[in-house]
């Protein structure tokens, strides 16, 4: 029987210091079965446990596109037990990944709609995914305009700049990257994410958003939103609750009857309307 | 009217006045419990409320367990042990004096529900108390037990009995008891370290490690337990027979010398364990070597605060 | 079977025991190699769960050492500990780990020769306990399945 | 299915016959030392209460080992995670009482749910067959009637059994059950008014609490909001023994232990009464006080878990953490509260 508690053997190919402060780093997988591949199919939005052997598991949202073949992709911040090991492993060491988890962005039911998509902060990684794959040619001409607004402290702190700095260069999609203070070379948008929405909001006439995002960050993009005529059921966004299991068995993620992990983590503001605020 | 019931008369009296008078915001007291033998932790807050407390020999909770943290001016209705706990906590800085009205009651002792279980297995109905009976009804019978047959046992060797440092005592002196001479603990001292190592082992082979005995604790109040840091973690979360040991061993050395034997730690073991096993060690070592007791004084320094030069330690080469 | 050579861990104060093990080294006064230490700031610094941790890893003995009273760097550091250090004596002995165990002394930085000879009596003592079986973590089974 | 009878001189020549290839566990000794234990077939009792603890650790032990590895395996990794397997061994449990196997069938849905099936718990659960002990005389804190269930239930069970004049009525309840009952010497016996007349007087015995189905009517958030949490929550010490001796609670934490040859990993229950159980890396904790905590318990049990399993309760009437809360939190208290609260 398939177990779902076994990781695919993967090896670290490649990583990425992301910040200044070097809590940021990307993770470049393989797996070294290739099956293991396709047996890993996903869609944006999904996450992952990364498996340390001896450390722990951590939850982390995929990075990469389905649409980018031979690895996946993972940002991890450095906050616990299990990333702060994994951020002193070194490319060539072998670990494990178990997944995916939990729901996709709805790209099926989005067919034909607008989408803007609002990240701020390192919660850019399951939107990079997002576009990467909106923007791949077997799938873009299945929906609408697409706006991709994305925040950061600094220059810095910004991920995956060569992504958005080619896809500024598109004409399929808006590009508006800023940052919360002004720096000496920058030259972009300067504000947090929701004034800087606000300013370039599209209007919300068969549009969909997809938030993802510090707690404060998707609290104060919301009346942005509202304000452009959004409904709560095309504000669509992620939550990240502590997990362990990712199968919704063991129990922590629960927000009111959904386990976040397996009926999560991508759910509509109309359901979490209806839901405790526990996240 | 007996004993029992002029004490509960009397609580509720002075909890009213308290609370009327502004000296109290909430009287933590206890309330007759759901299940027989029970008596609840109950948090009055208005004088209506006042009228469901109660006073018995179930009350085995420790409230002081309940001051640490707390913004309001509390009332505490307390037994011997309880008071010393509060006191203990207001030298430890861990609830205001001012804010404190200890309403001590001369406690007579409090029943075991394992001794209870132990002499009267069937199902339990109701248990009523009178000043030394318990009666107890089940389907299809009825039992009278003597309450001192079934006090706890660290009711049975209680010094403090009566409130040593109370606002107020809501009724007359008990007598004390002889005090804890440990002699069921030299006899064990006695025997071979293999037979101590396994009847420490065997004591708590049945630990499930839920943590009552440290929450049901007044002395438990850190922000962190160490059996709750994950950096480095210090304990392993399975039921590992040595990561229980480490657990029982470094709480025991927490409480040294601040336990009062209040007995709230074994009260609440769900799987009866008797957890002050490793207190008792350390109780006695503290009173033979500094006579110290905790919660006599509002000023007393706990015994690990403080030092002598002269401390005995032959032991340290 | 060759002779149980035991694992202990030992916990020196950086201003006493451990200039002591150095003087040692460098007067070529022989010791026994058989502990690891662990050099602490002061004796006060020690928290019994490092003790513990020691144990539980299966270290055979931990020997833990210090200023002498009155000489600590920090003033009164080791006194505290001391208080501490006779709690812990006494409930690990009274629970039934054999106090050759766990080991306590006060050596200054001067006194390499009271540092050998409290190495090789340590060392000793913890070889006549035989290794701990008994008040450690159980090994981990890894019993791992064939791989076809 | 049909109904049997095991006279008192066959009772042991019966619990022989159930174990011929399989072992037997069934409840041993009284109150705090009532567990289910694997069993001397002349030695089985019927006279207890319930078990010390619920039944679920049969399935799902307090520490069970899920995964390791090795750093020197060469094949086909070092550093990879393998599957220790489910050793799961062919065991009849005799004396299931009826709220513990409707505790296992409320767990059982979760830990094979609609996306993922639990592989450790599905191994031992398949490979039991479960004899229940209907109760004659319930505990007075008992409520399983109240709860959805009857001392007669029949939820999770393959047979259901009750005392009978020193030996056992048994009806069979599942094919498996059934061809369990047939490899043994019980003869057929109709029973059915037997059982119902006992039920009838067993659930008289509990008396009816009727504000659970109250709750069933509120909006998840009516509950939630309801003003009495913070009451409810003052006197909880935060322990979680209602959490362990539950028949439902299945939470469980995934720890990894590791030494220079190796690792493993494994799952320890957990309980959602303690702080960490939610809190995030970052400090953040969606439930971070006691009445948050309390009020999830409570409304796991008896609201989220009937909305996910077709209004099939997370209490199962056992009592245990009735009987067992150091501070006296009762659920059937608590559901009164619940029941009161006003639709907005």
């Amino acid at each position: 029987m398939n177990n779902p508690y076994l990781p695919y053997p993967v090896r670290i190919a490649d990583i990425v210091v992301d910040s200044p402060d070097k809590s940021l780093r990307t993770f470049k997988f393989e797996f070294l079965d290739p099956e293991d591949e396709n047996r890993f199919a996903y869609l944006p939005g999904q996450f992952a446990e990364l498996s340390v052997p001896g450390q722990g598991e951590i939850p982390i949202g995929i990075a990469s596109s389905p649409t980018e073949k031979g690895y996946v992709l993972f940002t991890v911040n450095r906050v616990g037990q299990v990333s702060s090991f994994l951020h002193n492993m070194k490319p060539g060491d072998i670990m494990g990944i178990r997944g995916p988890l939990g729901h996709p962005y709805p790209v099926d039911t989005l067919k034909g709609k607008n989408i803007v998509i609002i990240a701020s902060g390192f919660a850019v990684t399951t939107l990079r995914a997002t576009v990467v794959w909106l923007l791949h040619p077997d799938n873009r001409s299945n929906y609408g305009r697409i706006t991709f607004v994305y925040g950061a402290r600094s220059p810095g702190h910004l991920l995956f700049r060569e992504d958005w700095e080619a896809w500024q260069k598109r004409d399929d999609i808006d590009v508006f990257v800023a940052i919360y203070k002004p720096v000496d070379g920058w030259t972009g948008k300067v504000g947090f994410v929701p004034a800087v929405l606000q300013e370039i909001c599209p209007p919300a006439e068969n549009t969909a958003a997809i938030i993802c995002g510090p707690p404060i960050a998707i609290k104060t993009t919301q009346p942005v939103l509202f304000e452009a005529g959004y409904k709560p059921e095309n504000i669509i966004m992620s939550l990240e609750n502590r997990m362990k299991c990712g199968l919704g068995i063991c129990g922590r993620c629960n927000v009111g009857p959904e386990y976040v992990c397996k009926d999560g983590p991508v759910f509509t503001l109309a359901q979490l309307n209806e839901l405790p605020p526990e996240y | 009217m007996s004993n029992l019931d002029t004490l509960t008369q009397k609580i509720r009296e002075k909890a009213k006045s308290l609370l009327e008078g502004g000296q109290a915001d909430v009287v933590i007291g206890y309330r007759t419990g759901t299940v027989p033998l029970m008596a609840a932790p109950f948090f009055a807050r208005t004088p209506q409320d006042c009228d469901q407390l109660v006073w018995s020999s179930f009350a085995r909770l420790n409230l002081a367990n309940y001051l640490p943290g707390r913004t309001e001016k509390v009332a505490l209705v307390a037994k011997g042990c309880d008071a010393r706990n509060a006191v203990g906590q207001v030298a430890e800085n861990q609830y205001p004096k001012d804010k404190l009205f200890i309403l001590g009651v001369p406690c007579s002792g409090q029943v075991d529900a394992a001794k209870v279980a132990a002499k009267e297995p069937r199902p339990i109905q109701t248990s009523e108390e009178t000043d030394d009976s318990i009666k107890l009804t089940g389907p299809g019978y009825s039992t009278d037990l003597k309450k001192e047959d079934v006090l706890r046992r660290n009711c049975l060797t209680c010094a403090h009995r009566t409130p040593t440092l109370a606002n107020e005592l809501v009724g007359p002196e008990v007598p004390s008891l002889p005090t804890d001479d440990f002699s069921d603990l030299t006899a064990l001292l006695a025997k071979s370290s293999e037979e101590r190592l396994t009847y420490f082992k065997d004591l708590i082979k049945d630990c499930l490690r839920c943590y009552a005995c440290r929450n049901a604790c007044p002395l438990c109040y850190c922000p962190v337990c160490f059996v709750d840091e994950t950096r480095p973690q210090w304990l392993g979360k399975s039921t590992d027979p040595m990561d229980t040991m480490t657990f029982h061993l470094l709480r025991g050395l927490h409480c040294a010398g601040r336990c009062t034997a209040c007995g709230a730690c074994e009260t609440a073991c769900p799987v009866n364990i008797k957890v002050r096993e490793f207190n008792r060690v350390l109780d006695k070592t503290v009173k033979e070597n500094w006579s110290y007791e905790p919660g006599l004084a509002w000023d007393q320094k706990p015994p690990l605060t403080v030092y002598q030069p002269n401390d005995p330690a032959d032991f340290i080469k | 079977m060759s002779e149980f050579e035991p694992k202990v861990v030992a916990f020196f104060c950086n201003w006493c025991t451990y200039g002591a093990a150095d003087l040692a080294g460098v007067s070529r006064l022989d010791y026994p190699p058989n502990f690891r230490v662990v050099r602490l700031p002061c004796t006060g610094r020690l928290n019994p769960k490092f003790i513990m941790e020691a144990f539980k890893r299966g270290a055979d003995g931990v020997w833990v050492s210090g200023c002498h009273p009155g000489d600590c760097h920090y003033i009164a550091g080791n006194y505290y500990a001391r208080r501490k250090f006779i709690l812990l004596h006494t409930l690990l002995e009274s629970i039934g780990v054999d106090p050759n165990r766990l080991r306590f002394s006060w050596i200054s930085s001067a006194e390499a020769n009271k540092f050998q000879a409290m190495a090789r009596d340590v060392i000793e003592h913890v070889k006549a306990c035989g290794p701990n079986l008994t008040f450690r973590k159980a090994e981990l089974q890894l019993d791992l399945p064939e791989v076809a | 299915m049909p109904e049997y009878l095991v006279k008192e001189n066959a009772l042991a020549d019966f619990f022989r016959e159930l174990t011929q290839d399989r072992r037997l566990l069934t409840p041993q000794g009284q109150g705090e030392n009532c567990r289910l234990e694997e069993t001397d077939p002349s030695k089985v009792s019927l006279e207890y209460t319930n078990t010390h603890k619920s039944p679920k650790e049969c399935f799902f032990p307090q520490t069970e080992k899920l995964l390791a590895f090795s750093k020197e395996a060469d094949k086909p990794h070092p550093n990879e995670y393998r599957d220790l397997g489910d050793k799961a061994v062919a065991t009849v449990i005799f004396g299931l009482r009826p709220c513990d196997a409707r505790g296992l069938c409320v767990a059982d849905k979760v830990f094979q749910n609609d996306r993922f099936t639990d592989p450790y718990w599905k191994g031992k659960y398949e490979k039991t067959l479960k004899i229940g002990l209907a109760c004659l005389n319930p505990s007075p804190q008992c409520f399983c009637a109240a709860m959805g269930g009857s001392p007669f239930g029949e939820a999770g069970l393959d047979v259901l059994a009750y005392p009978r004049d020193k030996g056992l009525g048994l009806k069979t309840l599942t094919e498996a059950g059934e061809a369990l009952i047939k490899t043994t010497k019980a003869e057929p016996g109709d029973l059915k008014s037997e059982i119902a007349d006992l039920e009838k007087k067993a659930i008289e015995a509990q008396g009816p609490i009727d504000h659970f189905v109250a709750i069933n009517e509120r909006k998840i958030m009516e509950l939630y909001k309801a003003p009495h949490w913070p009451t409810t929550a003052e006197p909880c010490l935060g322990c979680g023994v209602c959490t362990f001796f539950c028949p439902t609670c299945h939470c469980f934490d995934i720890q990894d232990e590791a030494n220079e040859r190796g690792g493993i990993r494994m799952r320890n229950w957990d309980t959602c009464m303690s702080a960490l159980f939610t809190q995030h890396g970052s400090g953040h904790n969606p439930r971070p006080s006691k009445t948050e905590r309390i009020r999830q318990r409570f409304m796991h049990k008896l609201k989220y878990i009937p909305i996910k399993q077709d209004g099939v309760r997370g209490c199962t009437g056992c009592g245990r953490c009735v009987v067992m809360c150091p501070a006296n939190i009762d659920i059937r208290s608590v559901a009164a509260l619940m029941a009161q609260t006003q639709a907005s």
